[in-house]
Formats: structure tokens, C-alpha cells, sequence
């Protein structure tokens, strides 16, 4: 198909694939969907730390969090710009979030019950996304490649921040030490499921890769994220909530127990604890805004034109 | 405390109130640019009243830091503006609110940078910039929506309206403030009126909104502890765990 | 804690935390009956949680009474049902909320009153006369607004597809009650959901509603301290007072 | 003009007027008048305390606060009942209080600031109302004297669990004590002034005290409700906020400091702290409950007939 030799040739050479350039239409449509999950799992990502900020237990530690999520929003934005160099538009992603056409990250489908959620969420979730998002720096497409430049540089801010927040805690008294362990008893098999059913059971993969979108499978990424994160978790004090969770010499790996992928099956088609929650609250708020944008829209023609309404 | 404590007090806890609001916006405002606007307005807002805090805090001398007078003080004891503490019917009232706030900020730390006290002087002419930004942002989206559609004209004029008697005592002063004013620490506030009314009765009509008549009931007490019922419930929320684990650290 | 203990602590929130809920109608109902209405209902599970709450504190055996449970309790130790905490959208939800509330209240009381524990049997013995109560005023307005004006209707049938993703969880169990069905001490709450359903669809039937498919997403979780967003919230607001002034008598 | 003699026979022999009897349009006035605004200050009244059912810091006093607005919505009913056998309904009193053309009493537009405003307005606001009302329990006119009777002896009950509130918070804490001088600082001068204006510039008074509607003058009742209350402050443990207030033995009464007379007047005409608040509610309530309203009266106008829709 047209565009195909194109892009391989760009892939031979380790070069990015630019707007400008032809590219096959399973390509564009591939990344289309993925930036565009992806861009959807930064503005519903924005809800379960939100639901913090007013609550935080401190000033700097509410201006942590405020800055967080608008960092999360600003993902959001180079995402869908990015995904705009492609042909489609914010717009109408939008729609399709809110329609539900297109995902979201699972993970954004559980609650925040506690403030160590929040911390929970920067270290193991954040860490996960890293773990994903990182080899994405060298996807073949460019504006992606570039966004995910700035984006993996602020989410390791977010993750050390997330970490720090927890060692607080788990420096502080037996009820914050408590809280600390709760949040990551909840939050580690679903930071686990976020690297994508395991391999033997993954369709889009080989496609991907070909195109040099996915550079490493979900099983590589996921105990990528496993040998990462459990010396962290002893600096931390906490423990995994996997009693089979350990190292293994000869593969120079940890051995771990694999997150319930029914479970995770069950949430990504909207039976998780907060995929109603989530989608209402985002469609509420643009439809709430609806009349905001119609203004703005009303008065930029009013005035581009030079009319007088 | 010294009267400059009790100065920077009120000072920081508009800050801080307002910027309770603002980040009740965040995840619910029209559009991700403004997701993104109003969580800055409210990180600047923020950053203010952790320096006012920290400073009122050291002045009074009792070893409380921004935290302590945050999440440990009850409602009486906080004297911010009633302005700040409603809630917003709607992102109009929100930014008539804002329009409000910003262009009383804007001149009060103008003339703040000046003074005698080289702490308020700093704190303030870095929030100067800050704040000469959020005026901005209110005045734009006052014109869009005052001269939009009708319906976003209607809303608007609604949300100048609901602000408006909270806009005297943003103006009050007294004996404390006088003494402060008159050692060239503290701005007259009733000083800054002429220019306030100045900049936003230009922003409203410019933006086809109609000037309301002076507040038949205009709000007061904020200064003094007396707060709206929405205090009380804004409170809970901003101090409920700091209560729920006293003397931890977080 | 006894078994007993947290059992009874299960079925003190569930009523204290849909008292908590039905507070919040009082001088937002739609007529003034219906103030008065609420609140009774309000109060008979405000007792109710009183009395289970207070019991479940001396079965526990650590000294603590129904406010030490109610107010310094963190969130991941209420153990209600999600169907309690969530905020209602309208008046129809609330009742669709309260319909399928007091159709499980009821048989679960009036089990409870033959439960070979004589203060849990003397509680829902009590109960069970208020509920059943509850459950024909539910029932009133199901069929009213159900079988009233076309927006009454679509409004009633929103409230019941809301709430319904909540039922599941009223009759889960699990090894703990389990323990105390065989001593008789418990109800059995499986075998409550027959007599749940042949009330509720009848009512929902009459009331020209439909009764929804099974949940696709049926909530769970509460029991074990999971809630709903919701919830932190209410705990801020019902806890901030007493959180406030440690070791204070009210 | 009609109605006048036999009114005046049924005041001379000590009778109540009763619906059915005749009575002079502007006795009847009068009292549709009174009856209503009494109504409406029960049920605006019951805001200011509802503010603090959720709040309220043991299940003790949460549920004397419910059963307490309770009552004030069930005084509501009586009292509308009352005005209905005036020949007026619920509804159009409703809308007059909805467009601001009837009041209810001034002291409901301040705020409750802290949980010992609860107990204040137990005390002393329910203090005031019962030294206006329990005259009313011999009122000339039947309906509206019966339900003063319950009422009163509801009202009753509700200033003596203020009194007990505030007693646990000035037996409590430091801070307890000063969160109830607080509360009685802000509502003895408004609770004073809910006795109206100053007998030399009440208007009303005459007439009503001839129909046998009101007994005493505004001045005679403030009078009793500060000799009543001064003891009980002694026992409180409370500083009422009057350095002027002190025994007149010769007058066998206490001087006191009469409350700001102008500012009772801005208040009955809007500027009070809670005006816009308290209606901006009411109003709310109420359209939010047409479609309800609406809804039962389809179903009970279907269901009397015995149509079926």
C-alpha cells in the first residue's frame, strides 16, 4: 500500500516519520488510536489525584499536587496536538472518549480512598507509565516520539514525588505507616495489569513493533517495572502484597505473581469500581462548558471579522 | 499577634481561600487550556499564602508555621474576604470573581512592593507579576462572555451580579491597618478603589455587561472571623485529615 | 473485634450513613411533609445505628462508644454498603435509593429479631416497625413519580438504573456472617434477596417502571472498607467538628 | 362593617373566634398576615440549624438537632393550616414568601458560624419566640391560639436543649467556652430585637391588642425575655455582651442596652447577612420539587378517578 515502502525505508534508516510524510493507513490509524488512548488516560488520569487537592494534608504538599495534575492537563494538550498532526481533532477524540469509542488507561478506574493513594499513584502508577511511555521517546513517529520526551521528564518528577510522599508516611505514625501499606496493597496489581494482558494473549503487538511503535513486549516492560520497583519499595518499608515475590538468580529477574488479567479485562469493558464515575463526571464537565465554548467561538468570529455583533 | 502578623494574615488567607476555589475547577473547567489556566492562577495563589503564612507565623512569634495557621485555626479565627469563599454558580461567576479579586490584588501588591517591611515588599512584588496575569485572564473571558451569546451574556451578568456585594469590603479598612499604612508597611485600601473601579467597570462594559447598582446588602465580617455558611464546609474539606492525625507529619 | 462486634458495626453504618444521606434533605424536599418525612426516617436510623454502633463498641471490648466509632473511625474502617454513601442526583433517586434500602432492611430486621442474641434481637424488633414504614413511604413515591407525569417517569427510572448497581452488594456474605448464621446469631442475607425481589420488581412494575438488567459493574467492596469517592467527603464533613477538638465532650 | 360586634361579643365574653364565625376583613387580614409570616419564619428558620446536622459532633445531638428542624417544619404545617381557615391556601403563601411580598422573622438572615450557634439559637432565639408566643396561646382567634399551644410546648423543649448544649460547651474546653461566649456575643443583640421596634415607633401594636391578637407591647415582652434570661446566663457560665446591663430594684426589672433598631430594619428590608442566602434556598428547594409536586398531583387526580393514564 502506498506509504509502506516510505516508512520502512524511514525505519531502516532510524529516522522519525514527520507529518509530512507518507505513511500506510493501518500506521496512522494505529498511532491515531494509541496517542489518542493515550492522551484520554492524561484528562481522566486528572480525576483520582483531583480528588485530593483540596483535602492534601499540607500547603507544599497541596501545590505538589495542584502542579501535578496540571502537568497531567498539559499531557493531555501536546498529546492531542499530537495526534492532530495525523488529520483528526481534538474535537472529535473527544467525542469519542465521551462516547465511549475510545479508551482510557484501566488504572485511572479505581479510587482514590486515601491520601497514600495519591502517593501510591505517583510511584507505582506513574512508574509504570515510565516503564511503558520511556522506550516511546524512540517511537518512529515524531511529534509522538517528542512528546513523550517532555512527558516521561516531568512523569519521573512525579513518580520520585509520589515516593517521597509515601516515605513521609512511612516515617510517620503507625496510622500513616498503616495508610502507606493499604495504598500499595491496592495499587500494585493494577500498576502490574497496566503493562497490558502478557504476551501469549497480546494482539496488536507484532504490528507495532514492525512499525516501530512498541519496542518491547508487555512481559520485557512488566518485569522491567517489577526489577525497578522492588528495591524501592524496601527503601520505602513497604511490602508487595505478593508472597511469591522474589529474586531469582538464574534469570536475574524477580520471580512475580501475574495481576488477575480477568479482572483487568472486566475493567478495561467499563465494570471497574469508577468507569461510570469517571466518564460522567468528564462528560458533565463538557457539557457544562458547552455554552463557555460557544462564547468564546461566537466572539473570536465576531471579532476576527472586525463586525460588531 | 503584631499588627503586621495579623496583616499578612489576612492577606494570605485570601490567598489561600481563593485558591481553595481555583483548584475546585481543575478536571471541571469548559476546556483543557483552562484545566490547565486555572490551576496556575491557583498554584500563584497558593504560593502567596504559604509566604504570607510563613511570614504572619514567624511574626507573631508563637513557633506556628503555614501549616499550623492552615489546617489548625477554626473558622473564627480566619480573616480572609467573603469573596472568596462562595461558591461559584457557574465558570461566569468564576470569572467575575476573579475579575473582582485580581484587579484589587493588582494594585494592593503594586503598592505593597513599596514597603517599609522588606518581606511584604518581596513577597509582593513577585506576586505583582502574577497576579497582572490573572487580571488578564478574567478580563479575557469576561469579554468573550459577556459579548458572546446571549446565553453566555445572561450568565455573566448573573455572575457579576452574585459577586458584587462582596466588592465594599474588599475595600474596608481599619484601625490596625491605618497605623500599618501610616508606618508605610500596609496600602490604604480604600485608596485602591478609584483605579479598581476604573479597570473593571472598562472590562464590563466593554464586554456589553451593565455596571450593577451598589449592593443593596454588601457583604462584611470576613475581616473579623464572621464567614459565609460556605466557610464552615470549605474548611472540613481543607482541614479534615491534618485534624484526623494530630501532631503528624506529612 | 467479637464477630458479633463487627457485624453489628456493619449494620450501624449502614444506617448511620443513610441517615447521614437523608439529613441532607431536610429544607431541600419538595413539600414540607416530605422535610418532616425525611427527617423521621432520618431519626429511626440515626437509632438504630446508635444502638448497633454502641453494642458493637461493648462486644469489642476496647472502651469505645458509638461517637468514639462514629467520629474517629478513618474511612477504610466504615464498613457500609456503597448504596448509603452515594450523593443523589434528584429527589427520585433518593427514593429509589430508600425503596431498595428498606426492602432489604425490613426482612433483614425482622430476621434479626429472632437472633439468638437478645440485645440484636430487642434492636431489629424495634427496627422493624420504623422500616417497614420507610419502606411503604419508598413505595408511595416510587409509584407516584414512576406512574405520574412523563418526566416523572423518566426521572424515577434514572434513579433506579443509578442505584441499581448497588443491590449485589446488600446480600453478599461471607465466612464471618456465615459463622454467625449457624450460631443464630445473624441473618442470612442470600436468602433475603428472593423476598428483596418480589417486592421490588412488583413496586417497580406497578409504578410502570423497568426493572433494569443485572449490573454490568455491580458495586462492591464496602464492607471491607472499599468505598465510593463519596465517601471522604461525607466522613470530612460529619467528623470535622469533633476531629477538630480532640478529647473534647460535646 | 360585618363581622366587628360579633367579634367584639365574642372578646368581651373571653370566646374564641372560630372559622366559621364572622369577623371583620381587616381581623382577618391581620391575621393571615401574622399566621403566615409565622410560618415562613418556621420553615426559613429551619435553615440556619440544618446547616449543622451534618456536622454536628456527637449522634446524641445530631439526632435532638434533626427531631428539632423536625418540629420547625411540622410548626410550618400547623401554623399553614391555621392561615387556611382564614380562607387563604398554602400555595399562594408560598408564593408570597417566594416573591418577597410576606416576611418571616429577621433573625433567621444571620449566619450559623460555629456548632455553639446552635445552642445560642436554642437559648435565646427560642427564648424570644416563646415569650412572643406564649401570649399567642390566648389569642383571640381558636386555630391559631391551639397551635401555639403545641407550639409552644415544643419551643419550650427546644430552648431548654439549647441551654443544655451550651452548658457541655462552657463546662468543656477552653475553647469550647469561648466558641459559646462567641455565639452569645453575635445573637443577644438580634435575639433582643426580635421583639420589633421600640414600643414609641411600632405601628401595629394598638389595633392587634384591641382584636385580642397581641397582649403586650414589644417593650413589656423584651423586658421579660432579659429578666428570664439573665439568670440563666449566671448558671451558663456566660458573659451576656452589655457592660450597661444591671438590676433596677426599683423598677424590679434589668436595665440593659436596647439593641440597634436600624439595623433591624435593614435587616427586615433584605441587607441582612443571609437574606439573598436564606430565599436564593428557598426558592431552589421549591423548583426543584415542582416536577415532584406535579407528578403526585397527576397520580392522585388519575388514581381518584379510577383512570388508567
Amino acid at each position: 500500500p502506498d506509504g509502506a515502502s516510505a516508512l520502512e525505508a524511514l525505519l531502516a534508516a532510524d529516522e522519525r516519520v514527520e507529518p509530512r510524510d507518507e505513511m500506510p493507513d493501518g500506521y496512522r490509524r494505529t498511532l491515531v488510536r494509541q496517542i489518542a488512548q493515550h492522551a484520554h488516560s492524561e484528562i481522566i488520569g486528572m480525576q483520582p489525584e483531583a480528588n485530593w487537592i483540596s483535602r492534601a494534608p499540607s500547603l507544599r504538599r497541596k501545590a505538589i499536587l495542584m502542579a501535578k495534575v496540571q502537568d497531567e492537563a498539559g499531557h493531555g494538550l501536546y498529546l492531542y496536538a499530537a495526534a492532530e498532526t495525523l488529520g483528526v481533532d481534538r474535537a472529535d477524540l473527544l467525542d469519542q472518549l465521551h462516547t465511549g469509542r475510545q479508551k482510557y488507561s484501566s488504572i485511572f478506574n479505581y479510587p482514590t480512598l486515601t491520601w497514600a493513594d495519591v502517593g501510591a499513584i505517583g510511584w507505582l502508577v506513574d512508574g509504570a507509565a515510565i516503564t511503558n511511555q520511556v522506550p516511546l521517546c524512540r517511537c518512529s513517529y515524531g511529534p509522538y516520539a517528542r512528546a513523550m520526551v517532555r512527558i516521561c521528564k516531568e512523569e519521573s518528577f512525579h513518580q520520585r514525588q509520589g515516593f517521597d510522599l509515601l516515605l513521609a508516611l512511612t516515617r510517620g505514625t503507625e496510622r500513616q505507616r498503616a495508610m502507606a501499606q493499604d495504598a500499595v496493597d491496592r495499587w500494585w496489581y493494577p500498576s502490574l495489569a497496566m503493562f497490558g494482558p502478557p504476551d501469549a494473549e497480546s494482539t496488536h503487538g507484532t504490528q507495532s513493533a514492525a512499525w516501530g511503535i512498541k519496542r518491547f513486549s508487555n512481559d520485557e516492560l512488566r518485569q522491567r517495572f517489577v526489577d525497578m520497583t522492588v528495591p524501592q519499595a524496601e527503601v520505602l518499608g513497604v511490602r508487595i502484597p505478593d508472597p511469591d515475590l522474589r529474586w531469582n538468580a538464574e534469570r536475574g529477574h524477580h520471580d512475580f505473581t501475574q495481576p488477575d488479567y480477568a479482572e483487568l479485562l472486566r475493567v478495561i469493558n467499563g465494570a471497574g469500581p469508577c468507569n461510570a464515575q469517571r466518564m460522567a463526571h468528564r462528560r458533565r464537565a463538557h457539557e457544562d462548558g458547552a455554552w463557555v465554548r460557544e462564547a468564546a467561538t461566537a466572539y473570536a468570529a465576531r471579532h476576527a471579522t472586525g463586525g460588531s455583533g | 499577634g503584631p499588627p503586621v502578623a495579623v496583616y499578612a494574615t489576612r492577606l494570605g488567607d485570601d490567598a489561600l481561600i481563593m485558591a481553595q476555589r481555583l483548584g475546585g475547577w481543575i478536571t471541571n473547567a469548559p476546556q483543557l487550556e483552562e484545566d490547565v489556566a486555572l490551576a496556575n492562577l491557583g498554584l500563584d495563589l497558593l504560593g502567596q499564602a504559604r509566604m504570607l503564612l510563613t511570614y504572619a507565623g514567624e511574626r507573631e512569634g508563637l513557633g506556628r508555621d503555614e501549616d499550623d495557621l492552615a489546617y489548625c485555626r477554626d473558622e473564627r479565627g480566619f480573616c480572609n474576604v467573603t469573596l472568596v469563599e462562595r461558591v461559584d454558580a457557574d465558570f461566569g461567576e468564576a470569572m467575575a470573581r476573579l475579575l473582582v479579586f485580581s484587579a484589587y490584588q493588582l494594585p494592593l501588591y503594586r503598592g505593597l512592593s513599596a514597603s517599609a517591611d522588606p518581606t511584604l515588599a518581596a513577597i509582593a512584588a513577585k506576586a505583582v507579576k502574577e497576579v497582572a496575569y490573572h487580571r488578564d485572564h478574567a478580563t479575557q473571558w469576561v469579554l468573550r462572555l459577556g459579548d458572546g451569546t446571549p446565553e453566555s451574556h445572561r450568565r455573566m451578568q448573573a455572575g457579576v451580579d452574585s459577586v458584587w456585594p462582596h466588592v465594599d469590603e474588599l475595600f474596608e479598612t481599619d484601625a490596625l491597618e491605618r497605623a500599618l499604612v501610616t508606618e508605610g508597611v500596609a496600602v490604604d485600601r480604600p485608596g485602591l478603589r478609584a483605579e479598581w473601579e476604573t479597570y473593571v467597570h472598562d472590562v464590563l462594559r466593554r464586554a456589553t455587561l451593565t455596571v450593577p447598582e451598589p449592593a443593596a446588602a454588601p457583604a462584611t465580617g470576613g475581616r473579623s472571623g464572621v464567614h459565609t455558611e460556605a466557610m464552615g464546609y470549605l474548611l472540613a474539606e481543607l482541614q479534615h485529615l491534618v485534624r484526623s492525625h494530630p501532631g503528624a507529619r506529612w
